[in-house]
């Protein structure tokens, strides 16, 4: 299945990195999505992704890291957010 | 029975989101009106200017729900979250929260709600340029905190 | 650093008081208002117009006190309170109270203690025109918890 | 000595009366001026002022009920406000 991957703020240009189309495995998590990407991109990727105060969102919404991903989902990597 | 989100990069006015609030219904009795502003010092740095980021469809979603949770919790008559990006310089508005109730404490608490979760919540990153260079804000703890005072409010 | 308190007659401007706060300081980060209004209905019966009267010289030394208080509480960069007298129609606005800051919380707590002890404390009293006659507006006694909950702060 | 002895809002239109200056015996507390006037203008004078409700200002600043007055005093009597 092909997900497309979304880097924000910080996340983005510690990365590098503003979007990316990945192709998993089905069935596939947020966890194996980062293993992917550590693997492939190179491990800051890993650091970067895996922090703690990290949050992810599958197609605008919030998400535990455990959640599953379905073919065209939408991705984002997001660090604490600081508006207003 | 207005309630409106808006993300912009263009300055908004207050004095027509004011009016607008205050002549939603002749029920309105209490406009209580929020705006953050970028101002010239941060923790301890001088300011020149900061550059806002966010989540374009996200964004709207969260202040959305926002709103919708404020209306849930409080009894009002009309409401306004707007939000910029983009560049601002200092003393530019950010954010404009405006709440119109028939009593005061539902429009003051309401909009203090708003800030309050907006600030955790919504997905906007601020990027501020100092004299030597720009760094991203870090989120403050003390914003969390809010947080789990409204949450201990609903038992 | 401006902090001003009037009592008058005449109509306030929300858009040049905002404006006043807002370019108080280049410090400004948060300016919270509140605006109270004449509204259609009171406890359940039609209003038509509203009558204030108050104490000359008295209101504006306990106004004076409660922003004086306020500004011991919290950090605040300007602050301002109008109240209005005389005749009042509906919609128009009765107070006004404005404050800036550098973090929103100030702002925001400062406008909210303003109001409730403004409502407890200042000598002002309304009077309500209805279809069959007029009426002294009895006070809430939820305006005196408020102010409860406020001393409590205090430990 | 003399009082300026001011009535506000419903008080004022329960009594019929804005403003009245008032002769004491020295001393003179705020009791002592109730009673007077309560004598001298008429029994529901005691009532309306008495109320647990009322608040007094000597020279605009709120006083308990057993203040004692001087010569020149400005003595208000309050109902509960409703500004706001």
């Amino acid at each position: 299945m092909n997900v497309h991957v979304l880097f924000f703020a910080s996340i983005r240009e510690d990365l590098g990195c503003s979007k990316l189309l990945v192709v998993l495995q089905n069935p596939a998590r947020i966890s194996d999505l980062i293993r992917k990407l550590g693997r492939e991109q190179g491990p800051n990727w890993l650091s970067v992704l895996g922090k703690e105060s990290v949050k992810v969102a599958i197609n605008k919404e919030i998400v535990n890291s455990d959640e599953s991903l379905v073919d065209g989902d939408e991705i984002a990597f997001l660090p604490p957010v600081t508006g207003g | 029975m207005s309630f409106r989100v808006v993300v912009q990069e263009t300055p908004f006015d207050v004095a027509e989101e004011y009016s607008s609030l205050q002549n939603s219904s002749p029920s309105v009795g209490a406009v209580a009106t929020f705006v953050g502003l970028v101002r010239d010092v941060n923790q301890g740095k001088k300011i020149e200017k900061i550059f806002i980021e966010h989540y374009p469809g996200m964004t709207e979603i969260e202040l959305q729900k926002i709103l919708g949770e404020a209306r849930n919790r409080w009894d009002i008559l009309a409401g306004t979250i707007i939000h910029r990006f983009g560049k601002l310089g200092i003393g530019d508005g950010i954010v404009f929260v405006g709440v119109a109730s028939s009593h005061r404490k539902d429009s003051i608490s309401a909009c203090d709600f708003i800030m309050d979760y907006l600030k955790t919540k919504a997905p906007f990153w601020k990027k501020e340029k100092h004299e030597r260079g720009e760094k991203w804000v870090a989120s403050r703890e003390s914003d969390a905190a809010f947080l789990v005072a409204w949450d201990k409010e609903d038992n």
